[in-house]
C-alpha cells in the first residue's frame, strides 16, 4: 500500500511539475489569467456593482450564482450531519447533533 | 536553470504540499490522518489559485479612491477572480472536512477504533 | 412486383402476444379459460395468415412497416412466398400442438401450465414474426425473442437436468445471437441496409474474405439453432423439456427458425451468385453433409426415444441447408419444401413419443416391445412419419427428398446425392426398428395387449399431423398451395420470371 | 421571455424546496414527501419545457445577474444537457415516488433530512448539467458529492466505511477536477466553457492545458468509478439504503459521464481529444478493460446489489469505450446508453430494495420462488435484466447495436469482441437470478405425478413501490422501441458535427 501511494504520488507529482514548465513566472503582471476576465471587475466594481472592494463585487454580484451554490454546499454538509448524527430522541432529550 | 526553479517557487511549493496531502490521504491507515492528508491536500490547491492571482506590485483588491470611476489599471490591483474561487473552495472543504467528520463518528462509534486495518478485521470477523 | 400495404402481417404477429397476458392473466383458476384464448388465438393467426395466401400466390408482397428502429432500418413485416412457407407451417402446427399440449399437459397434471402456455404463444409470435421480417434486424428482435422465450419451456421440469440444458441451450443460441448481431452491424456498415432481396444483396459489397467471415459467423449464428454440428449439442440435452415442447423446438419454432435464418442468408442475403463467385458454397455444402451423417449415425446409437428424434432432427435440419447450399433450382425447392414437410412429419413423431410416454410412462427404444398393439393409432402415426423421412412415397418426404436429389444432380455434385441417399438409409436403418419392435415383437409383461390409447386430446393431433403429412405426398397443392408457394419463391431468388 | 427561466427553475425548484422540506420538516414530517415530489415534479415539467424549447428554439443561454459570459455565470442548454435534464429529472422523481416504503422502512427517524438532502442531491446533479460555466460546475459537483456522501453514510453496518472511502476518493476526484480548472484558468483566463472552447484551439500544445486535460480527465474517470478507479463504488452502493442506490447509480455515474462528454467535445475541440493526444484511445482500452472485468467481478458476487454495483461499472465502461470511440456511431450508442443504463439500474435497483423491503435480504441464493411472492416485481426484473444482457427490442439492445457499430467504423475489432462477449457474461449473471427467482423453493421437488407444491402466497410491494418500478421496466422497452425517434430527434444533434 504505501509503495503504491508513493508511486501514485510520484506519478502525480511529476505530471504536475511537466504542466508547471508552461506556467507563467509567479507575480507576472500580464499573465493571460489576470488579463482576460479580471480586469473587467477591477475597473467595473464600483461603477457596475457599487462597491470598492472588488472581491466582494465579485462574490456577491459578478459571480453571485457561486456564491449561492458555495452557501448551499454548507447548507449540505449541515443536513448531512443532521441525517448522519442524529440519534432517536430519547424522552425528552435533546436531539444530540 | 536555478533562475528557473525561483522564478516558479511558488508552484513548486503548492506541487510538494499537494503531494504530502495526496500521500496522506492514500498511504495512511488512521481514518482522521486520511482527513488530515485530504485538507493538506486542499489546501495546496487553493494557494496554487491565491498565487496565480499575484502580480508583483500591486496591491489588494480594493480600489483606491480616485480609482473608483473605471480609471483604474488593473497591473495595480491583484487579480480578484482567484481570491474569490478559493472563498468557494475553502468553504468546499470545510464542508467536506466536516462531512467526513461526521462519517468517522459514524464508524467509530460502530467500530471503536479509526485504524482501517482493524476496521477491516472486525468486518472480517462479523462477516459483512 | 406489386407491394399491398396491409396490417394484417402485424395482427398475425400481434394475436399470440396479445394472447400471452391474457394466459397469464387468467392463470391456473380457470383453466378452460386460458385455454380457450390459446387456441382461439392459434385459430385467429391461422386464418390470417391463410387469408394472405391468394394475394401471396398472385405474385403480391403484403408490406407493414411498424417504425423506424434504426436510422436508415425499419421495423418492418413483409410477406413474400419463402416467409409464408414457414409461416404457414408454424401457424398450422401451433393449432395441432395447442390441442395436444392440453392433453399432455392435463394427462400428466403438469405443474406451471399458465407459464407453459404463456411461453408458448410468446414463441409462435416470434416465430410468425421471423417469417414475415422484411430485414435482418426485424428477424433478429424476433429470433432473440423467441430465444428467450423458448427458455421457460426448455427449464420447464425444474429439475437439476433440466435446469442444466436450459443453460446449455441459453449459452449456445446467445453466442449464436451475439455472431448474428455482429454479422448484422457489419453488413450495415459495409452495405447502408439490411433488407432481405430475393437473390441477395451482398453482391459488389466488401472483400471476398470479409464475405467469407460474414458467411461463416452468419452460418454459425443461425446454425446454432439449426442443430448443424458442432454446435448441436444443446439439442438433446434440451429433450429433458416436457414433449410438446421438444415437439415446438424440433419440428415447427425454434430450430425452424434457425434453418430459416439460414436460408435466408444464404438466398436473401449473399445470393446465388455471391456464392458462386466466392466459391462458398461448396465448403458450406460439405460442411452441413458431415451433420447429415454423424447425426444419422448417432440416432442409431440412441436407445432413449426422444434423443434419437432428436438426431434425426439435426440430420433433417442440415438437408435443408444442404438444399439451399447447393443453389440449384431443384434443390432449393426441396430445401425450402422439406422445411415444410419435415415439419408435419417430426411432429407427428414428437406427439407420438409423447402419447407413449403419458399413457405408459416408456421413453426407450427398447421398451416398446408390442406397444403396437395396445395402441395402434399411435404407432400407425409414427409408421408414417418414420416412412415419410426415410422418403417413401406417398409420404410427403419423398416429394422434397425427390426435389433434393434431383438438386444435387442439377449442381452436378455427386457426392452430396450419395449423401442424401445415405441419409435416407439411415433413416430406414433407425426407424423401422422401433416399428417393428412396436407391432411384431412379443409384447412385454406390462403391456395391455387390447386397444388402450392416449387421451383424444393427443390422439387426435396426431392421427391428423400424420393425415396431412399423406395429404401433402399425394397433393402437395392443397388447400395453402405449399408446392406453389415454394415454386414462386425459388423463382424471385434465381430471378426468373413469375409461375 | 419566460421559457428562458425553466433553465433556472429546473435548479432552483429542487434547491429551495430542499430549505423549505428542512423547514417544514421540523413541525410536520409528512410533509417532506409531497413536497419533495412536488418540487420534483416541477423540476420534471420544466426539464421537458427546456427540451421543448432547445427543439424549436435552438440552444438556451441565461445569463446570471444579467452579466454577459465570460464575466457572468451562463446557463447554457443544448441538445446534449437538454435530453440528460429530462432524464434526470424523470428518474429522480419516479424514484421519489417509490422512496416513501423504503425509507420509513429502513431508517425511519431521519425522513426529514434524507428528503432534503435527495433534493440537494437532485439540485446539484441537474446544476452540473447546465451549467456553462467550469467552476459552477465544480461547485454542484460538491454539493451532489457532500448529498451522496450523507446518503450512503446512513445505510445499513458497513456504509460509514464505504461512506468514507467515497469521501476520500470523491475529494480526489472533485480536487483533481478544480485543479484541472485551474491549469486551464492560468493560461487562458476565463471560466465559460463556450470562451474557453474558442481560447484553448491556439494553447493545444501548453503543457499547461495537456496536464490540465489530463486532470480534467482522471477526476471524473474517480467520480463516475471507472474502472481501475472504481474501488469506492461496489460498496457505497452495497450498502447505501436502497433508495440512495436507486438515485445515485443511474444519476450520478450519468452526469459524469455527461460531463467527460462535454470537456471532450465542448470544451476542447474533438480534434484535440483524438488526434492530439491520444486520450481517447487510452480511455478506450481502459474501458474495455472495465467491461471485461466488471462482468466477471459481477459473476462473483452472491449479493444482489453488489452484483447490480459490478455491473454498473462494466456499464460506465461501455459509455466511456463509446466516448472513445469517438465516431458517430460510437457517441450515438454512447449517449443512448447512458439514458438506457439510467432507466434499467433504476429499475434493477428498485427491484433490489423491493425484495430487501419484502424479504429484508437480497441474497441470490435464496430468490427461490420469488415469481409467485412477486409476479410483477420480477418481471421488471426480467425486463430490465433481458434490457442490461442486450436482447431486442429493448433499449440495452440499441445502444450496444450502435456502439458495435461505432467499433466497426473504427475498424476496432477488439471491442466488438469485448462487446459481445460482455453481453454473454452479463446473461450469465443475469439469468442465475432469473433461473432462481422462476424456479420452485428447493424443498419441494418436481415429481412426475404432479408433486404439490407448498403453495406461495403473494406478496406483492406495496403500489407505491410497483408502479415507479413498472414505469421505469415500461420505458426500458419504450425507449428500444421508440429509439430512432429520440435519435432522429435529440441524440442527433448532440453529437458533435464535426462526427
Amino acid at each position: 500500500m504505501k509503495v503504491f501511494a508513493l508511486l501514485t504520488v510520484i506519478i502525480t507529482g511529476v505530471m504536475l511539475v511537466y504542466g508547471a514548465e508552461d506556467f507563467p513566472k509567479w507575480g507576472d503582471p500580464n499573465q493571460p489569467g489576470s488579463v482576460h476576465v479580471a480586469p473587467r471587475y477591477t475597473q467595473g466594481t464600483y461603477i457596475e456593482a457599487g462597491t470598492p472592494n472588488i472581491v466582494t463585487s465579485v462574490v456577491a454580484d459578478y459571480r453571485g450564482y457561486d456564491t449561492m451554490g458555495e452557501t448551499t454546499v454548507i447548507f449540505t454538509a449541515g443536513m448531512a450531519c443532521i441525517l448522519m448524527l442524529r440519534k432517536k430522541k430519547r424522552g425528552e432529550g435533546e436531539s444530540n447533533v | 536553470m536555478f533562475e528557473y526553479i525561483v522564478s516558479k517557487y511558488n508552484y513548486w511549493v503548492y506541487i510538494f504540499l499537494m503531494m504530502l496531502g495526496l500521500y496522506g490521504m492514500i498511504g495512511k491507515k488512521n481514518l482522521v490522518k486520511k482527513l488530515i492528508g485530504m485538507n493538506i491536500f486542499q489546501v495546496a490547491i487553493i494557494l496554487f489559485y491565491i498565487s496565480i492571482g499575484s502580480k508583483v506590485g500591486a496591491s489588494i483588491p480594493i480600489l483606491t479612491a480616485e480609482d473608483l470611476h473605471g480609471s483604474a489599471n488593473p497591473l495595480h490591483y491583484m487579480n480578484p477572480l482567484p481570491h474569490v474561487l478559493m472563498l468557494t473552495a475553502i468553504v468546499v472543504g470545510i464542508a467536506t472536512t466536516g462531512v467526513a467528520l461526521g462519517i468517522i463518528i459514524m464508524v467509530y462509534n460502530r467500530y471503536k477504533t479509526l485504524a482501517e486495518d482493524e476496521i477491516l478485521e472486525i468486518r472480517k470477523k462479523s462477516g459483512v | 412486383m406489386e407491394i399491398v400495404y396491409s396490417i394484417k402481417p402485424l395482427l398475425a404477429v400481434l394475436v399470440s402476444l396479445i394472447a400471452a397476458p391474457l394466459i397469464l392473466l387468467t392463470g391456473e383458476r380457470q383453466k378452460n379459460l386460458r385455454e380457450f384464448w390459446t387456441i382461439l388465438a392459434a385459430v385467429i393467426k391461422f386464418s390470417i395468415v391463410v387469408s394472405m395466401v391468394p394475394l401471396v400466390l398472385d405474385g403480391k408482397i403484403i408490406e407493414y412497416t411498424i417504425l423506424p428502429i434504426a436510422p436508415g432500418l425499419l421495423l418492418q413485416l413483409r410477406v413474400e412466398p419463402f416467409g409464408m412457407v414457414f409461416a404457414l407451417l408454424s401457424s398450422t402446427l401451433w393449432i395441432a400442438t395447442s390441442f395436444y399440449s392440453i392433453g399432455y399437459m392435463r394427462g400428466l397434471n403438469e405443474h406451471a401450465q399458465t407459464r407453459y402456455f404463456f411461453a408458448f404463444a410468446m414463441c409462435l409470435s416470434s416465430a410468425i414474426g421471423i417469417a414475415f421480417s422484411a430485414n435482418l434486424l426485424t428477424l433478429f428482435v424476433f429470433y432473440e425473442i423467441l430465444t428467450i422465450s423458448t427458455w421457460p419451456l426448455v427449464i420447464h421440469k425444474e429439475t437439476t437436468e433440466a435446469v442444466r440444458g436450459g443453460r446449455k441451450y441459453l449459452l449456445y443460441t446467445l453466442t449464436g445471437g451475439t455472431l448474428i448481431l455482429f454479422s448484422a452491424a457489419m453488413i450495415y456498415s459495409l452495405t447502408g441496409t439490411l433488407d432481405f432481396t430475393p437473390g441477395g444483396f451482398l453482391a459488389g459489397h466488401g472483400t471476398p474474405a470479409m464475405l467469407t467471415l460474414l458467411l461463416i459467423t452468419l452460418i454459425l449464428g443461425f446454425g446454432v439453432k439449426a442443430g448443424i454440428m458442432p454446435m448441436h449439442e444443446w439439442l438433446p440435452t434440451a429433450m429433458v423439456a416436457p414433449t410438446p415442447v421438444s415437439a415446438l423446438l424440433h419440428a415447427v419454432a425454434v430450430v425452424k427458425a434457425g434453418v430459416f435464418g439460414c436460408l435466408r442468408v444464404i438466398l436473401y442475403v449473399f445470393g446465388p451468385k455471391v456464392l458462386t463467385d466466392l466459391q462458398l458454397w461448396l465448403p458450406l455444402a460439405y460442411f452441413v453433409s458431415f451433420t447429415i451423417l454423424a447425426a444419422g449415425l448417432l440416432a442409431l446409437g440412441q436407445d432413449h426415444l426422444k434423443r434419437r428424434l432428436a438426431f434425426s432432427t439435426v440430420n433433417c435440419l442440415s438437408i435443408m441447408i444442404l438444399g439451399a447450399a447447393l443453389l440449384s433450382k431443384s434443390s432449393i425447392t426441396g430445401g425450402i419444401l422439406h422445411m415444410a414437410f419435415h415439419g408435419f412429419m417430426k411432429i407427428t413423431l414428437f406427439f407420438c413419443a409423447g402419447a407413449i410416454y403419458v399413457k405408459t410412462h416408456k421413453e426407450y427404444v427398447s421398451q416398446l416391445d408390442g406397444l403396437g398393439r395396445q395402441m395402434p393409432l399411435t404407432f400407425g402415426a409414427f409408421t408414417i412419419g418414420a416412412m415419410g423421412l426415410a422418403g417413401v412415397p406417398p409420404v410427403n418426404g419423398f416429394i422434397s427428398k425427390w426435389f433434393l436429389c434431383l438438386g444435387a444432380l442439377e449442381a452436378k455434385e455427386i457426392v452430396f446425392l450419395v449423401v442424401l441417399l445415405f441419409s435416407a438409409l439411415l433413416d430406414v436403418a433407425f426407424f423401422f426398428p422401433i416399428i417393428y419392435k412396436a407391432f411384431f415383437k412379443k409384447p412385454l409383461d406390462d403391456v395391455n395387449p387390447h386397444f388402450d390409447e392416449a387421451p383424444m386430446f393427443m390422439v387426435v393431433p396426431l392421427t391428423v399431423t400424420a393425415i396431412i403429412s399423406v395429404g401433402l405426398g399425394i397433393a402437395p397443392d392443397a388447400v395453402v398451395h405449399f408446392f406453389k408457394i415454394t415454386t414462386l419463391a425459388v423463382n424471385s431468388i434465381l430471378g426468373l420470371g413469375a409461375g | 421571455m419566460t421559457y428562458e427561466h425553466f433553465a433556472v427553475l429546473i435548479v432552483i425548484v429542487p434547491l429551495m424546496s430542499a430549505f423549505a422540506v428542512a423547514l417544514l420538516g421540523w413541525f410536520k414530517r409528512w410533509a417532506c414527501y409531497p413536497l419533495t415530489l412536488a418540487a420534483l415534479f416541477v423540476s420534471f415539467i420544466c426539464s421537458l419545457g427546456i427540451l421543448n424549447t432547445v427543439i424549436s428554439k435552438g440552444t438556451i443561454h441565461y445569463h446570471f445577474g444579467g452579466w454577459e459570459p465570460p464575466w457572468g455565470i451562463e446557463y447554457v442548454v443544448d441538445y446534449l444537457n437538454g435530453f440528460m435534464l429530462v432524464m434526470l429529472s424523470f428518474i429522480a422523481l419516479v424514484v421519489a415516488i417509490y422512496s416513501k416504503r423504503s425509507i420509513e422502512q429502513e431508517i425511519p427517524e431521519k425522513i426529514v433530512p434524507y428528503y432534503s438532502i435527495f433534493l440537494l442531491l437532485v439540485a446539484g446533479l441537474i446544476g452540473i448539467t447546465v451549467t456553462g460555466d467550469l467552476f459552477n460546475v465544480f461547485v454542484f459537483l460538491e454539493i451532489a458529492s457532500l448529498a451522496a456522501y450523507a446518503l450512503i453514510a446512513v445505510g445499513e453496518d458497513g456504509a460509514p466505511m464505504a461512506a468514507f472511502n467515497y469521501v476520500i476518493m470523491g475529494t480526489v476526484g472533485a480536487c483533481f477536477y478544480y485543479l484541472g480548472i485551474g491549469y486551464v484558468y492560468i493560461v487562458t483566463g476565463s471560466l465559460n466553457m463556450a470562451d474557453l472552447s474558442q481560447l484553448l484551439p491556439n494553447l493545444y500544445h501548453n503543457k499547461a492545458v495537456l496536464v490540465g486535460f489530463a486532470l480534467f480527465t482522471v477526476g471524473i474517470a474517480v467520480k463516475m468509478g471507472l474502472f481501475p478507479l472504481h474501488v469506492w463504488l461496489p460498496d457505497s452502493y452495497t450498502y447505501a439504503p436502497s433508495v440512495t442506490s436507486a438515485v445515485i447509480a443511474p444519476m450520478f455515474t450519468k452526469v459524469m459521464a455527461y460531463l467527460m462528454v462535454r470537456i471532450f467535445f465542448t470544451l476542447f475541440k474533438p480534434y484535440f481529444s483524438i488526434d492530439l493526444i491520444p486520450i481517447t484511445q487510452i480511455l478506450t482500452w481502459v474501458a474495455a478493460g472495465g467491461i471485461i472485468a466488471g462482468s466477471i467481478l459481477a459473476i462473483a458476487q452472491t449479493d444482489l446489489k453488489r452484483m447490480l454495483a459490478y455491473s454498473s461499472i462494466a456499464n460506465i465502461g461501455y459509455i466511456v469505450l463509446g466516448i472513445g470511440l469517438a465516431n458517430r456511431m460510437g457517441l450515438t450508442g454512447s449517449l443512448l446508453h447512458i439514458l438506457n443504463h439510467a432507466f434499467m439500474k433504476g429499475t434493477l435497483f428498485l427491484v433490489a430494495g423491493g425484495i430487501m423491503y419484502k424479504m429484508g435480504m437480497r441474497d441470490i441464493t435464496q430468490f427461490r420462488g420469488l415469481h409467485k411472492k412477486m409476479p410483477f416485481t420480477m418481471g421488471t426484473f426480467t425486463i430490465a435484466a433481458l434490457s442490461m444482457i442486450g436482447i431486442p427490442p429493448t433499449g440495452g439492445f440499441f445502444s450496444k447495436f450502435y456502439l458495435v457499430l461505432g467499433a466497426i467504423d473504427a475498424r476496432q475489432w477488439a471491442f466488438i469482441v469485448v462487446l459481445l462477449i460482455s453481453s454473454l457474461l452479463n446473461a450469465v449473471y443475469f439469468f442465475r437470478i432469473i433461473e432462481n427467482a422462476y424456479l420452485e423453493p428447493p424443498v419441494t421437488a418436481y415429481a412426475t405425478d404432479g408433486g404439490t407444491h407448498e403453495e406461495i402466497k403473494r406478496d406483492e410491494l406495496p403500489l407505491s413501490m410497483l408502479i415507479p418500478t413498472l414505469i421505469l421496466a415500461a420505458g426500458v422497452v419504450l425507449l428500444g422501441i421508440f429509439n430512432e425517434r429520440i435519435i432522429a430527434f435529440i441524440i442527433r444533434f448532440a453529437v458533435p458535427a464535426s462526427f
